[in-house]
């Protein structure tokens, strides 16, 4: 199972703050397209991800139990 | 405790004293303040929320970034978390240096790169509406759905 | 009261207070602080004199250097005289201005214009003599007996 | 009249915060010539000159009641 996060404008789209999905063995890409589909969001282009804190690209393969963070734009500072 | 989130104002005075050094002639600091008009447009007041784990962790990166670039330096920031109004102080970046050139530009590459990577949003509330304000620095966005190579490892 | 000579210990939030404003989002303070080693040799303090009518007057000049050349800008400046010692704060310099490249650009030249313009000047105490410091750009000397026609006139 | 003051490693060569010369209608490089002289000092070549507060050239000449003063090297900051 993995825990999925959503930032900012995201969540509000989302309308979740975090989901509980099965992952493991999808690409960070793959898991996009499912979350466009099923939040019927735009597109994910300038969405950044993280797995377990850090950054990945969208080829990362995801394992069971990663933590994935679905991360806008940022706009600190 | 060089990278904080704080919910609570910040003291810019207790930023400095972590950078404080014998052998450092130089500090800078870099205070973000909330502006009122942006674009002409009047902003009443803003919200910052963050990743609390991975940004912390993205300021340290940060730190480390540049204390490996800048022979001798020393990093603290401390960003804000919340609801900001007019003025208030959003971040405080401290930097020491043994030599002042470097004390600049140092802290300029903090600010930069904070904006790139540490996942904090702000959303501005006008009159009028509100917004999550992305991509502050416009740049295209991220194809491959993450930043740069260099952001990737720590 | 924006450029002030202090013969007390100089506090920090006061200076910036000074240039805080509703439209500026970026403020920088350069804080010079007394050094243990320079070039190897330890100092044990330091006392800062200073021509102090002309002092201010220059530290007033610089700042209105800067309101020209960047807009927005707001300045204050404390320079500290007297005996210093170990990692006390010699001088603070802080800016803000709408736009942050501006805030540290602004704030470098105003450092490096005292060390061109500002008569105050700096003894170094060690434990095998004392000397007063001078020419610490490592220029060459004024052979017309002044600085640049620039520095001239306000 | 001129007060004529001097800082730093040059008060300490000089030996004196201030005195008063009859300067009215000299150059400062006249002027600098005399204080050489008088006092026995190396040379004044990179020592700036202000009169009344502001800088001033080695050309310009000095009026009766100006304050001159010989400002070595600066080294604040």
């Amino acid at each position: 199972m993995n825990k999925v996060m959503f930032f900012a404008h995201l969540r509000d789209a989302v309308g979740e703050e975090e989901v509980i999905v099965e992952a493991a063995g999808k690409t960070v890409a793959q898991l996009k397209v499912e979350i466009v589909e099923t939040y019927g969001l735009q597109k994910m282009d300038t969405v950044m991800t993280a797995i377990n804190e850090e950054f990945a690209g969208n080829k990362e393969i995801i394992q069971d139990g990663d933590v994935i963070a679905f991360i806008p734009p940022v706009s600190g500072g | 405790m060089n990278y904080e989130l704080s919910k609570e104002a910040i003291n810019i005075q207790s930023v400095i004293d972590k950078v404080v050094e014998r052998d450092a002639g130089a500090i800078t600091t870099f205070i973000g303040t909330v502006r009122e008009l942006t674009h002409g447009k009047k902003t009443l007041y803003l919200v910052y929320e963050a990743y609390e784990a991975m940004a912390v962790k993205k300021l340290a990166q940060i730190g480390r970034e540049i204390e490996e670039r800048w022979s001798g330096a020393k990093v603290a920031i401390t960003h804000r978390v919340g609801r900001l109004d007019i003025t208030d102080i959003a971040v405080v970046i401290a930097v020491s240096t043994p030599h002042r050139a470097d004390a600049y530009e140092a802290n300029r590459y903090a600010i930069e790169r904070i904006k790139e990577i540490v996942p904090i949003w702000k959303k501005e509330h006008w009159e009028d509406g509100e917004e999550w304000i992305g991509n502050q620095k416009e740049t295209v966005a991220y194809p491959k759905g993450q930043p740069e190579e260099k952001d990737l490892h720590e």
